[in-house]
């Protein structure tokens, strides 16, 4: 290695040093973005991360952890149990809440009825409020079609939460796609009419429409802050 | 009711008895909605849901809700709705055959329905699989003594001496602006060029041209424009008033006054 | 190394995460006593706390430190300075703001009212406040009039910032004039004016007229030394 080399990967660890520094000292993951601001550029991440990643190897009890676009420090799943830590006792969430979060990770960018649809129930009032309330889900924009409807989707929290690295490594989203699971639109509506919107292929323009989902529009008027 | 099925197994107690004789523990409060009936109801069949079929569960629904209706339990409308539906598809599926086009249309109906009890299978699954993961305040934890780092900003303020000179002068400038001014005239008022003319056709010889009656030294021309229109304007007034005739031969070309001769 | 041996670093090791996951979690340092009991003994803290130490050595951003007898993760000093970024931002000031610094600049000392009154408009909130913050302007006393209101002055950095000398720099109502910065009153029957423009030989008295007229309104909106 010659001097501008050990010159070049010295400066590299010393990112290395600040960057884990900031990832380390804040409680939720920071995003890549906001890591840059450190280096020279953003071409600097990639090594520093894995010299970091390194360093918190099998044998740290904490890891570096990846959420989508962002990383933070977490304690290592497998020594949870002998950690006498305060777990947080949490409220358990309803098994329609739990239901209708699925529906929206899975589904998403999903509409309200297009939940309800899936369920075949109407959505009770708080069902949707405590999921944004908690900060798991979030507005997505509105979908290009009449009246429209607003779309949700999952918010960061929700991948750390879960601890997945992203939407990608929801558990059995591979099997459900290929499966066909995944498909929206009415399929049993009323007599006779459900037959036909199984047949048809309509729904696919739905979700592909949804790529081209306005970002500008929502209005935060539809739904509670909090 | 399956094993897996933590979340109602204390609600819906089954027995089944001999037969068929039902000991059904009818609650619909334990049940997120018709499908999910029907779904608890085919997952007691302990087949494969995409092959399952439909014409037991839909009659297994329909008992399902009659029981609840006997012992006087509140049905929601969504149930009924689906005890409608299913009856409709029951009696298809019963019917010998009527037309090749019905047919199609019934089996569309079932695998229809399949296909929304997968759907919601699917996501009460995967519901329960993310519940299981290695969740944050469980199985991982975040650091519990963040520190937090001035990313401030310093400002780099940019206004310049001009910028505030400028904004003074601009605003120096409205006050003045309220403060509004009204500037002499050097026009000719139509009053003015009205007694000009009064004046001097006491004195023209029969027909005269308009501009013969104008001030002298109009250098400007905007003076002259002026005393041109102020002139014409008072000559007009005064043929209103019956004190002059006015005469022009062709369009655009020049004006004639008189003094009107009194008859 | 025998096997026993290995066998016990092991041990140690596997502690070493436990007790690395457990400082990293806690919102609070954490007492030895409260680490003892994830390990067989109390001589196990040693060697279990110097191989932690190690692992956030001098190439880490974070290090373990001892306060009294408990231990937590804080960010290495060095780089905390080093994450303490001061980034310089160009930022105008708002429209109003500089009204306001003019104004003081100007007609110093002088008080709320009196900006309010010249600018014909309440001052917001903030306006004052930013200029205050910035360090351009300071009050200067009170006004021995009734309700002995705060007059308002610039502070040095006013000068420095616009590289006055001293604040008679300040160009007077006639150096304005002549560099163009103000503009002329707005003169109703103002056909003359445009008259002049048109012929070459201009009539200088409706010009002198508007200056005195500008002089007048200056004096009467201008404010008495005190």
């Amino acid at each position: 290695m010659d001097q501008e080399q050990t010159a070049f990967s010295e400066a590299l660890l010393h990112k290395s040093k600040v960057i884990e520094a900031v990832i380390f000292a804040s409680p939720v993951p920071v995003k890549a973005r906001d890591l840059i601001i450190y280096l020279a550029d953003e071409a600097e991440l990639a090594p520093v991360i894995s010299i970091i990643e390194e360093r918190y190897g099998a044998f740290s009890g904490v890891e570096l952890v990846r959420r989508d676009d962002a990383f933070a420090f977490r304690t290592r799943p497998e020594i949870a149990e002998a950690l006498s830590i305060e777990k947080q006792v949490e409220r358990p969430l309803s098994r329609a809440a739990m239901e209708v979060l699925a529906i929206i990770a899975y589904h998403q960018p999903v509409t309200r009825a297009e939940i309800e649809e899936i369920r075949g129930i109407s959505l009770s009032k708080g069902t949707m409020d405590i999921l944004l309330e908690i900060g798991w889900i979030k507005p997505k924009g509105r979908r290009r079609t009449p009246g429209r409807p607003l779309t949700w989707g999952t918010a960061p929290a929700f991948l750390d939460h879960f601890g997945l690295e992203a939407l990608d490594a929801l558990p059995g989203m591979e099997e459900l796609k290929s499966s066909g699971l995944l498909r929206k639109g009415i399929v049993l509506g009323g007599i006779g009419e459900g037959a036909d919107e199984l047949s048809s292929e309509g729904d696919d323009e739905a979700i592909g429409s949804d790529e081209d989902l306005l970002e500008i529009a929502f209005d935060e008027t539809e739904f509670a802050e909090e | 009711m399956s094993d897996n099925d933590i979340t109602f197994e204390d609600d819906t107690k089954q027995t089944a008895e001999a037969d068929g004789q039902l000991g059904l523990f009818v609650n619909l409060e334990g049940f997120e909605g018709p499908i999910d009936l029907l779904l608890s109801l085919a997952r007691e069949q302990k087949v494969d849901l995409a092959k399952i079929s439909i014409l037991p569960l839909a009659e297994q629904y329909l008992l399902y809700i009659s029981t609840a209706r006997e012992l006087n339990l509140e049905v929601a409308a969504d149930y009924l709705v689906m005890a409608a539906w299913l009856a409709y598809l029951k009696s298809r599926l019963l019917l010998p055959e009527i037309e090749a086009e019905g047919d199609e249309e019934v089996i569309d109906m079932t695998d229809a329905l399949r296909y929304q009890l997968l759907r919601l299978e699917a996501m009460q699954t995967a519901a329960k699989r993310l519940a299981s993961l290695p969740r944050l305040g469980r199985a991982r934890f975040a650091r519990g003594m963040p520190e937090y780092f001035s990313k401030t900003e310093r400002p780099l303020w940019t206004a310049t001496l001009y910028d505030l000179l400028a904004v003074y002068g601009e605003m120096r400038s409205e006050d003045e602006a309220q403060t509004l001014t009204i500037a002499a005239t050097r026009l000719y008022s139509v009053q003015e060029a009205s007694g000009r003319l009064r004046h001097l056709l006491k004195t023209a010889p029969g027909w005269t041209v308009l501009e013969q009656f104008l001030p002298p030294n109009l250098k400007q021309p905007l003076d002259r424009r002026s005393a041109v229109a102020s002139h014409f304007v008072a000559s007009l007034e005064l043929a209103k008033e019956g004190v002059v005739n006015l005469r022009q031969q062709s369009h655009y070309g020049p004006l004639y006054l008189r003094m009107k001769e009194l008859s």
